[in-house]
């Protein structure tokens, strides 16, 4: 199947749908949550940080239809908020990497020899590094909060994508139309980033999808050591590792912001292999 | 009979008494090494540990101790020799962590086998108490000599009810019984496993499972939980825990008592015991914990009320008040404290920013006096109310536990109670120093906690008083 | 033979890594907020109390002559003493690698026996139920966090069912065994969802390929189409993936660790991180960055060993 | 005619996509007599393929389905038979040989294993008496050492010994029919002659049935008793060799035979331009004793960096407006010299100079001139085309940059670049991958052209088409050549064709040249004996003027070790 003999069309399109069930559900679900996250102050029928003592711990209700935490806030509302930062992170923690890890990744494959060397012994260094140390250590210099994590993410994740784009980049540029642009005349720049990027990209736009679910659970993880965005927002890792203490007396807490990061995940990874089939891509 | 399992949240540092500072270090201390002094079980009184009997000079300058007849693990006799080595260490040693505690101490003799003479300084009224600190246990000295302080620090000859049999790093410390304890028919156990399980419903779920017989540490939310279990006891000691709001006064309107004293009635402390501690906890109307030597049980309860806060806040001229709020992270109480107070704040119109920052972190920003508020707490090592007040009140090197609260006539009266030898008046001058702190609002006095354990139901005597000594030398498994 | 050759000479790329490791350690240490002296005083730090430490630990000196001491100390086979601990933090990391090594290679060996049947099962029924339900499972795998799925499995194993140890770390064999599966399933199914996705699209494509068609034609059954044609040619992308995760688990399993109370390494660095102990965290970081070199260079060697087109 | 041991009757294949169904095959009845071997040709997508998978059933996808008639193998109908019943006939009856050697072995299997599992699950025998069956077996496929060979990986085999080992796979579970589909495609005309060689041995030997798939009406004619031609899923017309090569019925296959390439006097030799190009004294390019060598192999230790010399001591004139045929066969460095003449690989030492630039001397200056004023068109049609923009944007984004056309008349410029390679103007709207292989090389050529060059080199650029198609583009070349007095390298492994176009010739082999004259002169009289091997090697139509007449073809092969084959499309 072809992406690019596909002409728009709204029958066109439905067919085209038709035949994607994987995209289909993998985009809904994101979408759905976008949704969420943008009508967050319409739908949410509480405010998410509003503590109310009255309704402490209460399960799901009519009134509370994702019952309350220990604060008696509504878990649904805070769910729904979660949505924002969730995006957020997951969008803005693979962006950074993307964006570097590509540019990287092009530059080392492209030119190889010594800039090449130079940058892949830094990924050896970054990967071999112990993603804890690095991730704690920036949040305890730059303080716990969602810019060190990103920027945490930014610096370790880079390597993934610029591992896959080199490599794809050391294929291509020996590929009869890089040659065929260079016995053109096109300049260097021209042929890395017009000619070669768009054809290496697909791999890491389908990793990225991927990335975005890890990028979620390491926001989990780190909230799980203390270090999570600041309280009180709403966010889906913060929310299950603060309900960690009432597990076993008050399920609800966990088991609906938990279930939020695993639609979302799902769709990620829907939509990931759905962009994987399209663009022709092999993990 | 029985080897006892109890789980905790970390395992320990070290053996080496001097070298820790932390309760997970002196807690096994008190079980393994013996002191010359103990505090009782009510953890209100001194009695008679090592030393079977005392006297002090007039001048309280001069100690003689009577040192029983006791042996040390490996059978040699414990001295006074080993005693006054021990205190001497402890003060001069390069790594001892306590060493400003015991510089009041001039000379330790041992003036023959079982005297110990201290000649101190000046006169000092809680110097009795610091001798009851497990970080001033009495080691071996030929033991630490022909083994070395690191080897010693792994596996030490000690004299307390049980010897380290094993100590496994990062899980367990195991336990066994020392047979030359001096008061070894008091111990029941066959041994004890102190045994380091992080994850609050993991040490938990371990004792509902059966497979430790205690653990410590009972998250207050669990508490209801676990008392409905017909396996287990929920065990609430009291202890000497108070949490506290620190107020940095040298911030801009914070150094305003009026100010301060409207933070104190903006702030529900019901709530937050309610809230956070579950019902668990009391609200603490004084800087000397509840149950504790020189309590004054009928010190000022600013009552919540946030619009007199208001009020108070318009009156002394301050508007907008925007305070940054440091809490540290991954302490699940504080960071919910601190959830609950921002809103309680926001009712009197200030605005509390949460700083969530990593808790080494935050002790250095405090120290630096890096923010506006933030909760802290503190737990009595020795029975004397001395070192809480010099260290909150005292105007020490420590800018009054970094609240950086002056108030001389305070200091001064901090100076002479210590001095003061005769308990009444001792004690008023402490009823007035509650008195004057709770009226200048020196931090805001939030709750007091007990310690929260749980054992299984075939455990007896399994407590620990209000200074966190376990006296597992009574503890029976059945 | 001379394609293994690289064995010989590979080790010697590893001495830049570990160098610029150690380096960049020290200090990222360093640039953190947080006085080692002061957070072992607690709350009872008084300067003199401080000053002793510091020049105890030689943290007074400047950084650069801190890290000639620790480079002099490594060649004496020294890493310098725990702050915390008090004792050199060689032995140290000794008594708690074990239960990390432990941990990784019973995770790895689970999500492996995990991943390849369910890959299985999803490309030879590609785009059917069974492939969709593999896809939706997996996904649950990884969406959960850990430290929520390992509780799940503590009640359910160990509290309901009362077959396996809540927490901790054995002593003999089988004991430490019985004391991993927990954990270890609870890292393998991640994990395995990682390898599953690679190995699932590596086999659908691979049971489309010539080479299974040219297995086929000859008559052979479909099963031994699948194990002996189709999983060997689909191991080969796969083996490379799960080095890297292998990587990140072994620098990750601290939130593991912590919810299984096992006495690993994980738990070492945090401790470590948090209460700024950097002699702790230098060492921690080190073995864990040797420990992953060496990943990939099995997962080279294996690499080597399994396609015989490999050249390295 | 003997029985038949295998009738094909009404069979019918259909495709179900998106609701629809299209039939790929179309009541296509046929017979195979034993001892037959029958030629299956037509152009590529006619079904030749998928007609020989649907007599095993195995089917590419699910969704294509045998809808009608039946495979009778000795009175047993194929489309009927248990999945169990299949697994017998598979290899046990009805042996494959698949056209690309190298996609068809397991790269991680020995190639002995490959061969002894067939035996083991088909005649039952213990590892190790199948060990020693496949050895036997692959000894009679011309394994010089098979006890070793066994060991291999198919990776370690050139080419042709994959061939070998393929057809000893499909030998392993000693069928009655085999059916080789393209086995020869992807080699040079030199192993392909010996393979089709093999394969008539093995038919002597063991009186196998084969079906003989081929586009190559050449190849049909050397070997096959009887020829079956296919289109568009239909089987056109089917009979024995002779009758339809030199009588056939059906417009195609006439279509198909006057196509190929071995039949010279069918199109006119172009006219000699040498005499008008004698005029201009000075050559376009100049080569001299140029060297090209690949560093190979090397690692850390610089003692095991061996380099391999692709081009070694090649001195060659082009004059403007000679149309020069470069062929040899595969890895003889014919796109290595291409390459370095143009600046796209480094050259290690000698001399290129074009319009008197020697490109050593003055590298800045050189490229530019060589980017200006030549042009190179690709081997693979697809590969050579930036996936992502359409042919319209390729060719704008060349003429930008080239700058000879102003950027108003660039639209214009494009569609006469595409009437001038005979494709339609709303080419420029679509993808490569919207176009066929012939499509795709037309953009190609059209991309040369825009840089409105002096020299092109032209890179094997119909290996990979149809004969119908090739014959196309030649006289495309042909035209151009004449209309815009363009000096053209014409580069091809196939003889036929050079001889068709060129009017000099020049053959490489292992990086040298060692023969070089007027295509008539060289074609007729071959001084080198390579180039004597390479002329024989092709098939001809005629089946009276067999290939491997000449003892001396088969030593001359034997001694010249296998040589690297590159993969083609
Ligand atoms: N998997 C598939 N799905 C749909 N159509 C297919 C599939 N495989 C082949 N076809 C179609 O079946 C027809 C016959 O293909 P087949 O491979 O038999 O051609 P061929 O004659 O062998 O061509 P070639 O010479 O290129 O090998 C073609 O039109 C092709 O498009
Ligand atoms: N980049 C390279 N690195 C190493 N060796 C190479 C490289 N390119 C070509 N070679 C080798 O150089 C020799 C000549 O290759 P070249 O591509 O020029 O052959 P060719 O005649 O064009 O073959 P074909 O007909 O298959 O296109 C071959 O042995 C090939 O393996
Ligand atoms: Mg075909
Ligand atoms: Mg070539
Ligand atoms: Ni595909």
């Amino acid at each position: 199947m072809s992406v690019e003999a596909f002409t728009p069309s709204p029958v066109a399109w439905r067919r085209f749908l038709g035949r994607q069930p994987t995209l289909v559900i993998g985009a809904g679900i994101l979408l759905f949550f976008l949704l969420l996250a943008i009508a967050a102050p319409l739908v949410a029928p509480y405010d998410p940080i509003l503590q109310n003592a009255d309704v402490r711990l209460q399960p799901p209700s009519f009134a509370h239809l994702f019952g309350t935490d220990n604060f008696g806030r509504d878990i649904l509302s805070r769910v729904i908020w979660g949505a924002r930062i969730d995006l957020q992170i997951a969008v803005i923690g693979v962006i950074f990497p993307f964006l570097i890890g590509t540019t990287v990744g092009t530059i080392a494959g492209f030119f190889g020899g010594i800039v090449d060397a130079v940058f892949m012994r830094l990924v050896d260094i970054i990967l071999a590094f112990p993603f804890l140390v690095l991730m704690l250590s920036i949040i305890a210099i730059l303080g716990p909060g969602l810019s060190s994590f990103y920027i945490a993410m930014a610096l370790v994740g880079w390597v993934s994508y610029a591992r896959l784009i080199r490599a794809q980049m050391l294929v291509l540029k020996g590929s009869d139309y890089a040659v065929a642009a260079v016995s053109l005349g096109f300049s260097r720049f021209r042929i890395m980033f017009r000619h070669l990027l768009p054809n290496a990209i697909a791999g890491s736009i389908v990793f990225s999808m991927s990335d975005a679910t890890l990028v979620l659970l390491s926001g989990a993880a780190v909230s799980y050591l203390g270090l999570g965005v600041q309280p009180p927002l709403a966010e889906w890792g913060v929310m299950v590792a603060e309900g960690q203490s009432f597990i076993t007396t008050a399920w609800w807490i966990t088991l609906f912001p938990g279930l939020s990061i695993v639609c979302l995940a799902f769709g990620f990874s829907m939509l990931g292999d759905a962009l994987g089939e399209l663009l022709g891509v092999h993990e | 009979a029985g080897v006892l399992t109890i789980g905790r949240r970390e395992d320990s540092t070290t053996f080496d008494p001097i070298k820790t500072a932390q309760n997970i270090d002196n807690w096994v201390f008190s079980n393994v090494y013996d002191v010359l002094i103990r505090v009782d079980k009510t953890g209100t009184k001194l009695e008679p540990g090592l030393a079977e009997s005392w006297t002090v000079s007039d001048d309280g300058l001069t100690y003689v101790f009577k040192i029983r007849d006791a042996k040390f693990s490996d059978g040699s006799p414990l001295t006074a020799e080993d005693a006054a080595f021990s205190l001497l260490r402890i003060r001069d040693d390069a790594g001892s962590l306590w060493s400003d505690s015991y510089k009041v101490i001039d000379t330790a003799i041992a003036t023959d086998p079982h005297t110990l003479t201290i000649k101190l300084k000046n006169p000092s009224a809680p110097f009795l108490s610091t001798l009851a600190l497990p970080n001033a246990s009495v080691i071996s000295k030929a033991g630490i000599e022909s083994m070395g302080a690191e080897a010693y620090g792994e596996k030490p000859i000690a004299s307390g009810a049980f010897v380290v049999d094993e100590w496994r790093r990062g899980d367990r410390v195991i336990l066994k019984k020392n047979p030359n304890f001096w008061q070894a028919d008091r111990v029941k156990l066959d041994g004890v496993e102190w045994i380091s399980v992080p994850d609050d419903n993991t040490r938990m779920l371990n004792v509902q499972a059966g497979q430790l017989d205690a653990a410590i540490f009972v998250p207050f939310s669990r508490v209801e939980e676990l008392k409905k279990d017909a396996g287990l006891n929920v065990l609430i000691d009291p202890s000497t825990r108070e949490d506290h709001l620190l107020i940095n006064h040298a911030h801009g309107d914070l150094g305003k008592k009026e100010v301060r004293q409207a933070l104190d009635l903006a702030i529900d402390k019901k709530a937050i015991v309610d809230a956070v501690t579950f019902g668990q906890g009391t609200v603490a109307n004084s800087y000397i914990p509840k149950g504790a030597l020189y309590y004054y049980s009928d010190n000022l309860k600013r009552p919540y009320d946030p619009d007199k806060a208001k009020k108070l806040l318009a009156d002394a001229g301050v508007s907008n008040l925007t305070l940054n709020y440091l809490i540290r992270a991954g302490d699940e109480v504080d960071e919910q404290t601190a959830v609950l107070v921002q809103q309680q704040l926001a009712k009197a119109g200030i605005t509390a920013n949460l700083q969530k920052v990593d808790p080494s972190q935050e002790w250095d920003m405090t120290v630096a006096g890096d923010y506006d508020i933030s909760v802290n707490y503190w737990t009595n090592d020795i029975l004397d109310p001395d070192q809480k007040t010099t260290f909150v009140l005292g105007h020490d090197s420590n800018n009054n536990y970094l609240t950086n609260y002056k108030n001389e006539a305070v200091k001064e009266l901090v100076a002479k109670a210590r001095l003061e030898l005769d308990p009444k008046k001792r004690e008023q001058m402490y009823i007035d120093l509650q008195k004057m702190a709770k009226d200048d609002v020196n931090w805001i006095d939030l709750y007091y906690s007990p310690y929260i354990n749980v054992a299984r139901k075939n455990i007896d005597n399994f407590y620990q008083n209000p200074l966190g000594r376990f006296f597992l030398e009574d503890t029976v498994k059945n | 033979m001379h394609r293994y050759k690289f064995i010989l000479t590979r080790p010697l790329q590893f001495l830049p890594v570990i160098f610029g490791i150690s380096v960049i350690t020290f200090i990222l240490v360093r640039l953190i907020p947080g006085d080692p002296a002061r957070n072992i005083l607690g709350t009872r730090a008084t300067p003199t109390a401080l000053a002793n430490i510091r020049a105890q630990y030689g943290l007074d000196q400047p950084m650069w002559l801190q890290y000639f001491y620790f480079l002099k100390n490594l060649a004496n086979g020294e890493m310098g003493k725990s702050i915390l601990y008090k004792i050199d933090v060689f032995p140290l990391i000794a008594t708690r690698i074990e239960p990390t090594i432990a941990l990784v290679l019973t995770s790895v060996i689970l999500s492996i026996l995990i991943a390849v049947p369910m890959s299985a099962i999803a490309a030879r029924n590609a785009g059917r139920a069974p492939d969709h339900a593999v896809r939706v499972i997996s996904t649950f795998g990884i969406g959960f966090p850990p430290f929520w799925l390992g509780l799940m499995l503590i009640i359910f194993f160990s509290v309901e069912l009362g077959v396996l140890p809540v927490s901790g770390y054995g002593t003999t064999f089988t004991d430490k065994l019985s004391h991993l599966i927990l954990p270890a399933l609870t890292v393998a199914l991640s994990l395995s969802t990682v390898l599953t996705r690679s190995l699932r699209s590596a086999m659908i494509e691979s049971l489309k390929s010539d080479v299974a068609t040219a297995a086929r034609a000859r008559g052979m059954p479909e099963s031994v189409v699948f194990w002996r044609h189709v999983l060997p040619n689909s191991l080969v992308p796969t083996i490379n993936l799960l080095a890297v995760n292998i990587g990140w688990l072994i620098g990750g399993t601290v939130v593991v660790e912590s919810v299984f109370a096992l006495p690993g390494m994980g738990q070492l660095l945090v401790r470590a991180i948090f209460s700024r102990d950097y002699m702790v965290v230098q060492g921690v970081a080190m073995t864990f960055a040797c420990a992953t070199v060496l990943v990939n260079f099995i997962a080279d060697i294996v690499t080597v060993a399994v396609d015989p087109r490999v050249k390295l | 005619m003997s029985a038949s041991v295998l009738s094909v009757r009404d069979l019918t294949v259909r495709v179900h996509l998106d609701g629809r169904a299209r039939t790929l095959i179309d009541h296509v009845s046929l017979d195979l007599a034993k001892g037959e071997i029958l030629g299956l040709v037509g152009e590529s997508g006619s079904g030749k393929s998928l007609l020989c998978r649907s007599l095993v059933r195995l089917l590419p996808s699910s969704l294509i389905r045998i809808e009608g008639g039946a495979v009778l193998l000795e009175g047993r109908d194929l489309t009927t038979a248990s999945e169990a019943e299949m697994l017998e006939v598979r290899g046990g009856e009805i042996g494959m040989i698949f056209q690309n050697p190298t996609s068809h072995l397991d790269p991680v299997m020995r190639i002995g294993d490959q061969i002894s599992e067939g035996i083991r699950y088909h005649q039952g025998l213990s590892a190790k008496e199948a060990r020693a069956a496949a050895i036997e077996i692959l000894t009679q496929v011309g394994f010089p050492d098979p006890v070793r060979q066994y060991d291999s990986y198919p990776h370690e085999f050139s080419g042709g010994m994959r061939q070998r080992a393929m057809i000893g796979v499909a030998l392993s579970c000693n069928p009655k029919i085999l059916i080789a589909d393209e086995p020869t495609t992807a080699l040079d005309v030199t192993i392909q002659a010996q393979i089709l060689k093999l394969l008539l041995e093995i038919r002597e030997k063991r009186g196998l049935s084969i079906i003989l798939i081929t586009h190559d009406l050449g190849i049909v004619a050397q070997t096959c008793d009887r020829i079956a031609v296919m289109r568009n899923g239909k089987l056109l017309e089917q009979g024995p060799k002779r009758t339809i090569l030199s009588r056939p019925q059906d417009a195609y296959t006439i279509n198909l035979i006057n196509s190929h390439p071995s039949m010279p006097d069918e199109a006119p030799m172009p006219e000699p331009l040498l005499a008008s190009s004698a005029a201009s004294t000075k050559p376009l390019l100049e080569i001299d004793d140029l060297h090209v060598r690949f560093k190979v192999g090397g690692s850390l230790f610089k003692s095991s960096a061996k380099t391999v010399g692709a081009v070694s001591g090649v001195s060659l004139q082009v004059m403007p407006g000679e149309t020069i045929g470069i062929v040899g066969e595969s890895g003889s460095g014919k796109s290595t010299l291409a390459r370095a003449v143009l600046g796209l690989t480094p050259i290690s030492s000698g001399h290129v100079s074009f319009e008197g630039i020697d490109l050593a001397q003055q590298r800045a200056a050189g490229l530019a001139k060589l980017r200006r004023e030549t042009a190179m068109v690709f081997q693979d049609p697809y590969n050579a085309l930036n996936p992502r923009l359409t042919i319209g944007q390729m060719l704008t984004e060349v003429l930008k940059v080239q700058g000879k056309v102003p950027a108003s008349a660039i639209p214009e410029r494009i569609d006469e670049l595409l009437d001038l390679v005979g494709l339609e103007r709303e080419f420029a709207n679509r993808k490569p991958r919207s176009m066929s292989g012939g499509q795709c090389q037309r953009a190609g050529i059209a991309r040369a052209l825009a840089v409105d060059p002096k020299l092109i080199i032209a890179d094997e650029c119909v290996a990979a088409l149809d004969v119908t198609i090739q014959a196309q583009i030649i006289a495309l070349f042909r035209e151009l050549t004449a209309k815009m007095n363009l000096t053209l390298m014409f580069i091809a492994h196939d003889l036929a064709i050079v001889r068709n176009l060129c009017e000099r010739v020049v053959v490489m082999y292992r990086g040298e040249i060692v023969e070089e004259g007027l295509s008539e002169e060289v074609f007729a009289r071959p001084k080198h004996p390579y180039t004597a091997a390479l002329i024989a090697a092709i098939p001809d139509i005629d089946p009276d003027k067999p290939l491997l007449s000449s003892a001396s073809l088969e030593d001359e092969l034997q001694s010249m070790p296998a040589l690297p084959v590159k993969r083609m499309p």
